[in-house]
């Protein structure tokens, strides 16, 4: 059941990962009761770091937007995104146009080879 | 009379009935209805397992319809099978199981998921279609079947993607991919018209055995490919299949995955079995890798930028076909190398075959979950989402096995199929193999996004009083998880009962055709 | 003297329709486009099985032993022009509906779904 | 569509009974003649067209009985699929009734069933479903306009809160 | 300039569906015949149908048929679907 | 004289289909679609094949063209009178 699979170059077994699964759960719980005992909630340690932004109401939803994850990967990326967006125009007859040039392609390749 | 010998002809015609009969046990109330709707799922999973175990052990099954006898395959005096024929390898009884599990799960889940819609004795009828079309497809063994099961699943597909036809974007992603598939279907039937008016044949086997190299067999090969690519959604002509994945209800989605991958199922046993020896020496393959990378490369990095959930998951679902079809081009151009097939190509094999059944179950239980968050919220977008792991406990805990078993995280099953695949494209190409790690990784990046941002965080007050989906629907989502969870733990027992003889069904084209025409 | 013009007309609607779905503008008009393929696809099967001075594939028409056309690509024939009718119901129904939603049947103006 | 003329009228009204009189003589042939349950179907389905054409199609509706037409489809559909698993102990779609040509000149198929068997029946089956199929998708496009001119969009709002 | 390359592509993909179907066989000549002739020997034979065709469709083929009629059933359940009266929560 | 109508028929079906997708206004465009269809059935007959000339007949010809009219109607083309003008 637990078997070895051979890839080729090496093999993959589940349970030396189990294993080591639990090794890193034994360490990560060593870790974690080494740290500080004086930790209160409720005070100043609880608060979050603003670094000079406004500080929302209480109450307030504090999250990221979706939107927002990864900007700087985005940003850096504008001309790719701009491109392959304005490829998904959502028109219908671009996409059936893409299908049929792509169809074109493989039998003109067939033809030639 | 002994029932085992006529499963083939059962599970397909099951669900058939199943489908007929709903209108006649609509009348009889919602109850009888929803009965129905899972007993029938339920009986053709049993079925289709005992098919897969049939197979298993006495190798390939032949069923005649409307034969005289199991076994007549050949009138007397001539060489050739006159009837329609179901042929079921090792390779279709594994698609057949893949689809009867996800028709379960999606029939679980729906219960309860359509329950505001009104006209449902209609729904489940086109469900069990979509069923029986994606069932037909992975057992048939004749072509023009064939295309008659592919245009059952994909008018059913139309007909379920604009279920909810109060909304204008269902009709349009609808429409898309109706264009798209009809013009496919177009091509499917000039080949298979082609293919009749040169052979006579319209069995596959009996084509596979008289197929020679002209230049018409292979055009008739690229007129199939690039319509099959298109039905399973390689890159340059996907773009239906976001829209179409994020409009349809979940419980659907789930089962289109599937269909997707029978789609994918027909393009390689084209390519493997019909037209072996044509295909594998000429520019398929590298047509299978080209394709691959791209629908690899750029549906994931369009999904990183998507803010709504069901529409970034089918993103994925591009990049996912891409990594199969990258297997499957590296197997097919070691085909006629046996040393390279011993090598590497036959890992591919294995490694596009078991992402496949992998593919079908986490992005099911994906798309399930993000169908129960939508169901809780009332919401797809990911903006307006947060802190919700609180409220929906075991919806969070299915959704990080499938987001962790997309990802290739190990132990997770995707992983084991990932290492299939990287290992044996890198001895190709060592950038076949650097392309499919950075997809990897975006991958992982757009669903930390996910989990980041819908599950994790401080609550927002606007969803204080969400609650955790129903019991039908995390019972759905349970069965995929089960799944998942037994192939991440017993890989080695999967790959050699369930992958291995698939993948030796698909490379034995000798076998295929000698068991109709050689019996 | 006819040659393979039931072959050169298949090719040539299959042309036109190709060029009507990706030129055209209105929804009806590609609906339109496809019928035409699928009629030309189902006149390529049934040109496909004809013999020439074969007869009707009905026994007692045809007599006894005569030359007989080809009975499968018929077959074949009726079941893909049944299809074709039931998806181009379908589709109308869904140019109903899209007009309904959108007041237009242009298709550069059907693209909520985008990006 | 808006009703036209009494002759027009009348003359549809006999000519419509007369397609459907025809279409089920092609049905019921289907397995001598040149037609079947198909094309006997698609015939017996163009009654409704010609009522439609005749007297367009908001009389029409307040006459047709939809439960009637899912009936028809249903039926057939179960009496097909019914007889493609009577011939299971063989196997699915035997056709389990039908006798040889000699067989039947030598008169041994006296009784009411066809010596082709299950073809005919078939056939009866499938005629059935395809009348009743083609009707009701004209029926339901015709509701469909008038759907879209009395009701607003977006009634069902589905589990969306 | 988009459309101009798709309709060249569509041009193309004519001129190879040309080719193709030009090139199966010669018209009303057909080449190989086998399974043809076995049907239109055996059809009235065994079957007792004189209609080759229907015979064909119901009976060697029938499988096809019922394919057919799901397919007509479909759509038939597709359009009603989408043209059902909503609001009603049965 | 028989391949001199089978060529006619065959002109027909092209100039039939051409002015399908030609015309301008959506009726008429219909109509020659149905008209399309009926030449198909005569060529179908005259490529010996009744069993595909009566089902064309009756479903391109005659149920086809219905639910053509009925869409068009549904879509406001026909009393409108403007044909495709869409654009």
């Amino acid at each position: 059941m637990l078997g070895k699979i051979y890839t080729g170059f090496g093999f993959w077994d589940v349970s030396a990962w189990i294993a080591f699964f639990f090794i890193a759960s034994f360490y990560a719980l060593w870790l974690r009761s080494m740290g500080r005992r004086d930790y209160k909630k409720g005070t100043d340690q609880d608060e979050i770091y603003w670094s000079g932004n406004p500080v929302p109401e209480d109450g307030a939803d504090i999250t990221v937007p979706a939107s927002s994850a990864y900007w700087g990967y985005k940003k850096a990326f504008t001309p790719f995104y701009n491109a392959l967006v304005a490829f998904h125009s959502g028109i219908t007859t671009d996409y059936a146009g893409w299908f049929v040039f792509v169809s074109a392609v493989i039998c003109a390749l067939a033809v030639i080879f | 009379m002994n029932w085992s010998q006529h499963l083939p002809a059962l599970v397909v015609a099951f669900p058939l009935l199943g489908a007929f009969a709903t209108p006649l046990f609509s009348l009889g109330g919602k109850f009888l209805r929803n009965l129905l709707f899972v007993a029938v799922s339920l009986v053709t999973l049993i079925i289709a397992f005992l098919l897969w175990r049939n197979v298993l052990l006495h190798g390939t099954i032949l069923y005649v319809m409307g034969g005289e006898s199991i076994s007549l395959t050949l009138p007397s005096g001539f060489a050739f099978p006159v009837r329609i024929m179901f042929e079921i390898d090792a390779l279709s009884a594994f698609m057949g199981l893949t689809v009867a599990i996800a028709s379960f799960a999606g029939a679980l889940f729906s219960l309860q998921y359509m329950n505001g819609f009104s006209g449902l004795h209609r729904f489940v009828s086109l469900y069990f279609l979509l069923t029986v079309g994606a069932l037909g497809m992975s057992l048939t063994g004749d072509m023009f079947n064939f295309f008659v099961f592919i245009e059952i699943a994909s008018v059913a597909s139309f007909g379920l993607i604009a279920f909810w036809r109060d909304k204008p974007e269902a009709i349009e992603a609808s429409f898309k991919y109706m264009l798209l598939s009809q013009i496919s279907a177009m091509l499917i039937l000039i080949a298979v018209g082609s293919i009749y008016g040169k052979y006579n044949f319209l069995n596959m086997a009996a084509i596979a055995d008289a197929i020679q190299m002209t230049t018409v067999d292979k055009l008739i090969l690229a007129l199939l490919v690039s319509a099959l690519a298109m039905k399973c959604g390689a890159f340059p002509m996907s773009m239906w299949m976001p829209d179409s994945y994020a409009e349809s209800p979940s419980g659907v989605t789930c089962l289109l995955v599937t269909v997707s991958q029978v789609s994918l199922y027909g393009l390689i046993r084209v390519c493997f079995t019909l037209f072996g020896t044509v295909a594998q020496n000429s520019f398929i393959p590298w047509i299978f890798i080209v394709l691959g990378m791209m629908s690899m490369f750029f549906g994931v990095t369009m999904a990183v930028i998507q803010h709504e959930i069901k529409r970034l998951i089918g993103y994925h679902s591009i990049s996912q076909v891409g990594y199969m079809l990258l297997a499957f081009g590296v197997g097919l151009s070691a085909l006629h190398d046996p040393r390279a097939l011993a090598d590497y190509g036959f890992t591919a094999l294995k490694g596009g075959l078991f992402h496949m059944v992998n593919y079908s179950m986490y992005k099911g239980l994906l798309f399930l979950a993000a169908g129960a968050l939508y169901y809780a919220t009332g919401t797809r977008d990911l903006d307006r989402m947060g802190g919700l792991a609180r409220r929906m406990p075991y919806t969070t805990v299915l959704f990080l096995i499938a987001a962790a078993a997309i990802s290739g995280i190990p132990p997770f099953n995707g992983f084991v199929s990932k290492l299939l695949i990287y290992e044996s494209v890198f001895t190709v190409h060592p950038v076949l193999s650097a392309v499919a790690l950075v997809t990897s990784v975006l991958t992982l990046a757009s669903f930390v996004k996910i989990f980041q941002t819908a599950f994790l965080g401080p609550e927002k007050n606007q969803w204080k009083s969400v609650r955790e989906a129903p019991a039908g629907m995390v019972l759905g989502m349970m069965v995929f998880g089960f799944v998942i969870v037994g192939f991440t733990l017993f890989p080695s027992w999967t790959i050699s009962n369930l992958i291995e003889p698939a993948a030796k069904a698909l490379v034995d084209q000798a076998g295929y055709i000698g068991a109709v025409l050689h019996p | 003297m006819i040659g393979n013009a039931p072959f050169i007309v298949v090719g040539v609607l299959f042309l036109m329709g190709t060029v009507a779905i990706l030129s055209e503008r209105n929804l009806v008009k590609i609906s339109i486009g496809v019928s035409v393929i699928a009629s030309a696809i189902n006149l390529f099967l049934v040109a496909m099985g004809y013999r020439n001075g074969g007869a009707i594939p009905i026994h007692y028409l045809a007599g006894a032993h005569a030359k007989v056309v080809l009975p499968i690509p018929q077959c074949l024939t009726l079941t893909a022009i049944v299809i074709a009718l039931a998806t181009t119901a379908l589709m109308l129904a869904l140019i109903m509906m899209l007009y309904k939603h959108y007041g237009t049947l242009d298709v550069n103006e059907i693209r909520r779904l985008r990006g | 569509m808006n009703p036209l003329s009494v002759v027009v009228r009348k003359g549809c009204d006999i000519f419509a009974w007369f397609m459907v009189v025809f279409g089920a003589n092609v049905i019921i042939h289907g397995d001598l003649t040149p037609g079947g349950g198909f094309q006997g179907g698609a015939i017996v389905a163009t009654f409704l067209t010609f009522l439609l054409v005749a007297y367009g199609g908001n009389r029409l509706l307040s006459w047709v009985n939809e439960r009637f037409y899912t009936s028809l489809v249903g039926f057939g559909l179960l009496l097909f699929i019914g007889l493609a698993f009577m011939g299971f102990p063989t196997s699915f779609f035997y056709n389990f009734v039908s006798v040889t040509h000699e067989a039947a000149m030598a008169g041994g198929a006296h009784g009411i069933i066809p010596p082709s068997g299950t073809i005919a029946l078939m056939d009866i089956a499938v005629g059935i479903e395809v009348a009743g199929g083609l009707s009701l998708i004209v029926i339901y496009m015709f509701k469909g306009i008038r759907l879209y001119e009395t009701s607003p969009v977006g009634t069902e709002c589905g589990h969306d809160r | 300039m988009k459309k101009t390359m798709f309709i060249a592509a569509a041009l193309v993909l004519g001129g190879i569906v040309w080719g193709v179907l030009d090139n199966v066989h010669p018209f009303g000549d057909p080449l190989k015949t086998p399974v043809d002739d076995y049907y239109i020997a055996h059809a009235l034979k065994d079957r007792s149908s004189e209609n080759i065709v229907t015979s064909l469709v119901f009976d060697y083929r029938g499988f096809d048929t019922i394919g057919e009629a799901a397919v007509l059933f479909t759509a038939l359940c597709s359009v009603t679907a989408l043209f059902r009266q909503g609001g009603r929560r049965d | 004289m028989m391949q001199l109508l089978h060529l006619c028929v065959l002109v027909l079906i092209v100039l039939a289909g051409f002015f399908a997708i030609w015309f301008r206004d959506l009726l008429s465009s219909a109509l020659a679609l149905g008209a399309f269809s009926l030449c198909m059935a005569l060529e179908f007959y005259i490529l010996q094949a009744p069993d595909v000339a009566i089902a064309e007949a009756a479903i391109g010809a005659a149920l086809s063209t219905v639910i053509y009219i009925i869409a068009l109607r549904a879509c406001g083309q026909i009393r409108k009178g403007n044909g495709g003008g869409v654009k």
